[in-house]
């Protein structure tokens, strides 16, 4: 069983801080959880909402309705009334009048007040409120509350519990209440979409990130300035996002792994340094967070309308490849992937993420924090005869590159340029450098991070999907194979270069088949097509800047 | 889901230093401007850049950085038109850097209001061209390490027909500053305007410009270059506002024959 | 029957005016020409040429061999000696003991010194001679020099025209001469692809041009500096591309057409402004001549190498109109109709041409030069009430595009919108906004300019072309038919939105079909597969930098 | 078709300036780097960003505009490496302008040579931000009508570490700057270089510069801020050149301490 949580309010009035407090108290009372974020694009005001779902078994996404909704403005209670459960209790941080027998109101603000003097401490109020509520015993609040304020002292932790006590006391009281899971083997340590991204690039040896902070790319940014001085990299803020991308096609020149970080509007910015990085064949690796657009769009939403763009970005031609996580754990792992990726082959490599991905937080386990940099794919103690764009090279064409400050001279152009690197303007030259660069197309075909099914060999309706989309569309086929409808899933997680054939191989068997993606023009089911589709697929698309949920799936599945 | 009740009110902190520069412009523009038909405020992204929305007039809000371009094509398209940017500090003096140097050069007709925070409010607090040295971040995590920029020495190099700079904290006097910018006639015209953040920058507060902001001696002598160059160049405990300096170039727009016949726009 | 004259040497010989000479006074006398430029990316030495082809006929392109080549320098003379035809002649400007006998040795520069007492005048004497070899008279020359040197004085005239009989004179008593075609009806006006798009730019009203030079765009920004003055047009030369497109959409926002001109490097740093204009729906031109990349590339050569790029350019979804001339004509024609197809849709709209097709000259006849702008669509004295982004417009559901200036407050946000253009994070309003902007898809697929067949029904092979294939395309499939190989050619010129059902008719009928295109990967084919293709194609590429030309597709379809 | 044996010659004019500057610098470079190892010259597009092609050493020939952020990411991630530019005027002032204001800024060590023609050579004549007022050019048809660029003017307001001008047609002098710039230990190194284009700028000739350059006198001191700006700020009849301006200001990798432990390329 699992139950939603969303506690709702205007941005700046700590509702992050309650959210992260239920998440640490649940998690690791063995609670599996799983966390999202929708927020405004401001600082203060507005309506901002952060879902809690607590489950006694492993949760894939966020739920469209809550069980629970604590209210923290006005404006939270009547705008997201209309999200809440048929039975859902709506706790109200207010004097409401309001008859309806399911609303709960408390005044946090004011108890913490009383009771601690402060209104800062209105959250352990809150909590202390929500886990009456649940019917939970209070011990794992408290335990969670003293260790997180152990550091600001005594006193703090006593006026805290005092709060949170105060809260579970005064909504006892009440009749309302909801039947809440209990926690089993959920693991207590859990982590977001961003973090995840930024703790596999330092493990991985990322030793420089530049970037221009742009949301919801700067998650990703700011993981890695916190993780700056334990693994010794470099943070650098440049000044654009023009800068951004030619430093680090610079660094990977001299040597370091390094990556940047932006959003669709600053990844606009970076496509003539990925084309240079396709000339020059730098390893260099680009995370973009995507949000809706055209333009600044919705800035603080989530969308998949930037795949094509990844794909076709940069002038001329080259190769690169593209990842696009699913899941935590594929965020950790494809980040060290196209790491890998960009060194073995010398190339550009893009991670498509988005709003929805860089904030989830779930409890997965503990990922490894130890330091175990990727293979550079270096070359050592080359002699003065070096040549940087070398032809002749035995390992797949590509050729070996070595490092400046050593006796073999690193030559890079971004002209088309002969195999020591100088500047060319010859044809034949021309041809057989862009063919050793273009030739690495068909060794990332060999290379590919293939699609992952999942349900029962059987099923008639198949969701195919790619990055974020996956969590929603495992749910809402799990929800449907409960009902009798035999559903599976084809999930993407490299969408570039893209092979139909898993595809082609359920369209052979007459299978149904729903590509579900959040943009308007269906661009995976068009790169489908043009690599070679055999059959006909629906398109099921969402582009108001929200995530999927299996709700959403399940109800357009019926239209 | 319907979001439009809680998209309404204006995006910016309580206690913000955007409130009394809306509230200063919108004053200056009821006495000065009462008709906004040929006003239009430009602005790139960021806080600042969300102003436009809360003034009556046309309105260009265009992308992060990018005022400046956008503006000069408006007046150039139509040089009758009154093209007013309101920018951030990152907006205007991070990523729109290249378009600063250059406008100044063309000196064309725009006038610009730089919302200076020190700080990147709307993306919550990274640094920005101006931050203060050792100033401490998410991402600067051992404080700036780079000297903050001085947008007006900048400008005073270039020859800029119209420099000066005024505090958020100090209503009569921006009133002042922001009304000497509308009364410019000739070429670009920027004000600097010192805006705390409250949220983000807890170093720059109003308390510490009040400590320091200096108004101008009276007698001061804005068209001598040298001298608006020492001011621009002094920092520290004392930072002078006022008008620092104007020049008697003509406007770029003054230069195109094509709009001796009138604006582009109606030929 | 035609005759392919080379002019080749050094940058900074002269040799473009003396292909310039050749050029006006070759069309003056009725014959049919054509040329093209073909250049390093240099301002000296190197090795350049400068092709006129010269018929009895219409020209569509140029050719790989030439029949009469002027080498100005000892490298021109060596590289270029392959590409020779077999009976042709090679007139070298030095004193090569060659025992060639096809070859002829004349010092132009010795001479002019001798003759005129100038180097300069050097040009004068190779055109006569060329004049002797060719069999013509010297007075359509000598016509044309007195023409054009007219303004310098008498003097100058006259000695050019001692130079050219000294040329002439010298040549005709050597042994060696061509048959060449004679003058018909070829008509005097000849022009450049680039100087036809600004040609047509500056009589369809464009008043700001805004752009950062870059070869081979830069020609079109010349050429419409060029007509400033005489129809009106500001001319502004902007910092970086990022400005040029910014100022762009300023100033369309307040009413005046406007475009800008680059190449894909430049492109690849407007691609936020593109989205800017996709989300704020300004009538936006660009003008992207495309050179071999990635990269710089090769800066001076001409490829089709970005066109998935100009489709897929900018973060976020958006309508646009891609067209991509094919002739001198089209660059015409497609200019206005590209500032038309803007200012109707309010949407960006892209031409995509490359260096081959800027540098060509094709006497057409006279294109008008009357001013004749375009209907910009604009609502004039709107009220207080107006609203820019309108959605219950009658026209289309296009909303009513106002200027500022009025009564009507005129509102325009790179965020997403409410009806009157202010910024809003509602995702109703999100939907119907995205929605409406996204409708003009259809709109656009309504108004394509149709793919242009030429040839006969019953043709068994089809060549199907996009832009400046054209030509090449056009002599290869007269070749073909001449030979006995029914063969016809299918031409886009618009290239997005993209209509495959003229090639999915052909396939229908089994007809062999080939695409051949200027790009490694096949990218229209690509397309075409991706917009429903329903049969196989077969592709020719070619990615050196070199133009197609009917030779070189003949010979690809042999092998 | 093989353009090879045509490709080869160096791609500019004869009597170009480049050819001094490029002698020059092969000299200097020979008496005090006869080891090229740790030398890399990063360059952007351009005529005078085609020299590292000219000289023997390691190259990162990249974008246009775009070499100072190359050479920041180079030196940061290997601060052993001695990384010096050769751009533009167009380059470097123009398309890289903002960069140019930002790598100032941070002071990183890197060492830049502006070869400064006053005109755009390699797309064949359009301004550039340093020409003149009213220069005439196929796009400029009726001259220039924006006040050029002053480099020295922005370095100096920035405190730069090291600021100089110099002449390509006094090889002595231009010797004594490069060397100069060797020599510069800590931070960000600008040296600008009246280069002229013999085949585009027709006002800027050899004789145009010769007439107007004057070194500095003997005991005039770089360290002085106000005098320096003076020099830069100078035009008109009289171009001072030599070591305009010096800040003791420590350079940018000094303060990064993931860098004490060596450079990043070997952790
Ligand atoms: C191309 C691009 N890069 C980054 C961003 C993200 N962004 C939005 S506002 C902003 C900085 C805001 O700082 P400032 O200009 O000082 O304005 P403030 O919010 O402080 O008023 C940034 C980096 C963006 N919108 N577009
Ligand atoms: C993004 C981009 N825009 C434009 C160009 C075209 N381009 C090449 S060099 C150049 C200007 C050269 O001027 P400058 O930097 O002064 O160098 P010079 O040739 O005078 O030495 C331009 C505009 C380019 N290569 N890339
Ligand atoms: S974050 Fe700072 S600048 Fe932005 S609204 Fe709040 S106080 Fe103002
Ligand atoms: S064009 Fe000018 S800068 Fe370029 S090589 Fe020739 S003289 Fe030198
Ligand atoms: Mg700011
Ligand atoms: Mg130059």
């Amino acid at each position: 069983m699992d139950l939603n949580i969303r506690i709702a309010g205007e941005a700046g009035q700590g509702l992050v801080s309650l959210g992260d407090i239920l998440t640490g108290a649940f998690s690791s009372a063995g609670l599996h959880i799983f966390t999202s974020k929708s927020y405004m694009s401001r600082v203060r005001g507005g309506l901002n909402w952060y879902d809690v779902r607590i489950a006694d078994s492993e949760l894939f996404a966020l739920k469209q309705q809550a069980d629970l909704i604590i209210a923290l403005s006005p404006e939270a209670k009547e705008i997201l009334e209309e999200t809440l459960s048929p039975k859902g209790i709506m706790l109200y941080s207010g004097d409401s009048d309001d008859a309806n027998k399911q609303t709960i109101n408390l005044d946090f603000v004011k108890i913490a007040q009383e009771v601690a003097g402060s209104k800062v401490m209105a959250n352990a109020v809150a909590a202390g409120a929500i886990f009456a509520i649940l019917g939970y015993e209070t011990d794992t609040l408290f335990a969670y509350l003293k260790k997180e304020f152990q550091s600001k002292g005594e006193e703090i932790v006593k006026k805290n519990l005092q709060c949170a006590k105060k809260g579970y006391e005064k909504t006892k009281a009440k009749a309302l209440k909801l039947k809440a899971p209990t926690g089993t083997n959920g693991p207590a340590e859990y982590m977001s979409g961003a973090a995840a991204m930024s703790l596999s690039a330092a493990v991985s040896g990322v030793k420089l990130v530049s970037a221009y902070p742009m949301t919801p790319g700067t998650a990703t940014f700011t993981g890695l300035a916190n993780l700056a001085d334990k693994y010794g990299i470099i943070i650098e803020q440049a000044e654009d996002e023009i800068s951004a991308i030619n430093m680090i096609c610079g660094a990977v020149y001299a040597g370091v792994p390094a990556l940047t970080t932006t959003s669709g509007g600053g990844f606009a910015l970076m496509c003539e340094g990925v084309s240079l990085a396709g000339m020059m064949e730098l390893p260099i690796v680009i995370v973009i967070a995507q949000r809706p657009g055209p333009a600044t769009g919705l800035p603080t939403r989530t969308a998949q309308e930037d795949l094509k763009f990844a794909i076709n970005a940069g002038h001329g031609e080259f190769p690169r490849a593209i990842y696009a996580p699913g899941t935590i754990q594929q965020c950790y792992d494809l980040t060290r992937k196209a790491l890998e990726t960009a060194h073995k082959y010398q190339s550009p490599v893009i991670i498509l993420t988005d709003q929805y991905l860089q904030d989830i937080q779930k409890n997965i386990g503990k990922l490894s924090d130890e330091y175990n940099p990727i293979d550079r794919h270096i070359v050592k103690d080359v002699g003065i005869d070096y040549k940087r764009y070398a032809l002749d090279s035995e390992n797949n064409g590509i050729s070996p590159r070595a490092l400046p400050g050593g006796k073999g001279l690193v030559i890079c152009d971004s002209d088309e340029h002969d195999e020591e690197g100088h500047l060319t303007e010859d044809f034949e030259i021309r041809i057989a450098m862009h063919e050793k660069r273009m030739a690495k197309i068909d060794l990332l075909k060999n290379d590919l991070v293939c699609p992952d099914f999942h349900g029962s060999e059987d099923a008639e309706l198949i969701l195919v999907c790619w990055g974020s989309t996956f969590g929603a569309c495992q749910e809402a086929a799990y929800q449907l194979n409960t009902k009798g409808r035999k559903t599976a899933l084809l999930h993407y997680s490299q969408v570039w270069p893209l092979d139909a054939s898993a595809v082609n191989k359920l369209l052979e068997k007459n299978k149904r088949i729903v590509v579900v993606e959040g943009n308007y023009t269906g661009q995976f089911l068009s790169l489908l097509k043009e690599q070679g589709l055999n059959g006909g697929c629906e398109l099921m698309n969402r582009y108001d800047g929200l995530p999927f949920t299996a709700e959403f799936i399940m109800e357009e599945l019926q239209s | 889901m319907k979001l439009a009740k809680a998209d309404k009110h204006p995006a910016w902190c309580p206690g913000c230093g955007n409130y009394p520069i809306l509230e200063t412009l919108k004053e200056v523009l009821d006495e000065k401007r009462p008709e906004r038909d040929n006003l239009v405020l430009v602005s790139g992204i960021g806080q600042a850049a969300k102003l436009p929305h809360y003034v009556k007039a046309n309105v260009f809000n265009g992308l992060h950085g990018r005022a400046l371009p956008a503006a000069t094509g408006i007046k150039l398209a139509n040089h009758e038109l009154e093209v007013l940017i309101t920018s951030g500090d990152g907006d205007m003096y991070g990523e729109g850097g290249n378009h600063f140097i250059h406008a100044m050069r063309r000196n064309i007709g725009v006038k610009v209001l730089v919302h200076n925070n020190q700080v990147y409010g709307l993306t919550k607090g990274q640094a920005s061209p101006t931050s203060d040295w050792d100033f401490v971040t998410g991402i600067q995590i051992h404080g700036v390490k780079t000297l903050p920029f001085n947008p007006l020495a900048l400008a005073i190099i270039e020859d800029c027909s119209f420099v000066a700079r005024s505090f958020a904290g100090d209503k009569e006097h921006l009133k002042q500053m922001m009304a000497a910018v509308l009364d410019h006639k000739d070429g670009f015209a920027l004000l600097d305007i010192f805006q705390p953040c409250v949220t983000f920058n807890h170093v720059n507060t109003y308390k510490w410009y009040r400590d320091r902001v200096k108004p101008l001696p009276k007698n001061y002598d804005p068209f001598d270059r040298e001298a608006a160059l020492k001011v621009a160049l002094s920092g520290g405990e004392e930072l002078p506002i006022g008008i620092i300096y104007r020049s008697k170039r003509k406007s770029y727009e003054s230069h195109a024959k094509v709009l001796n016949k009138g604006p582009l726009v109606n030929q």
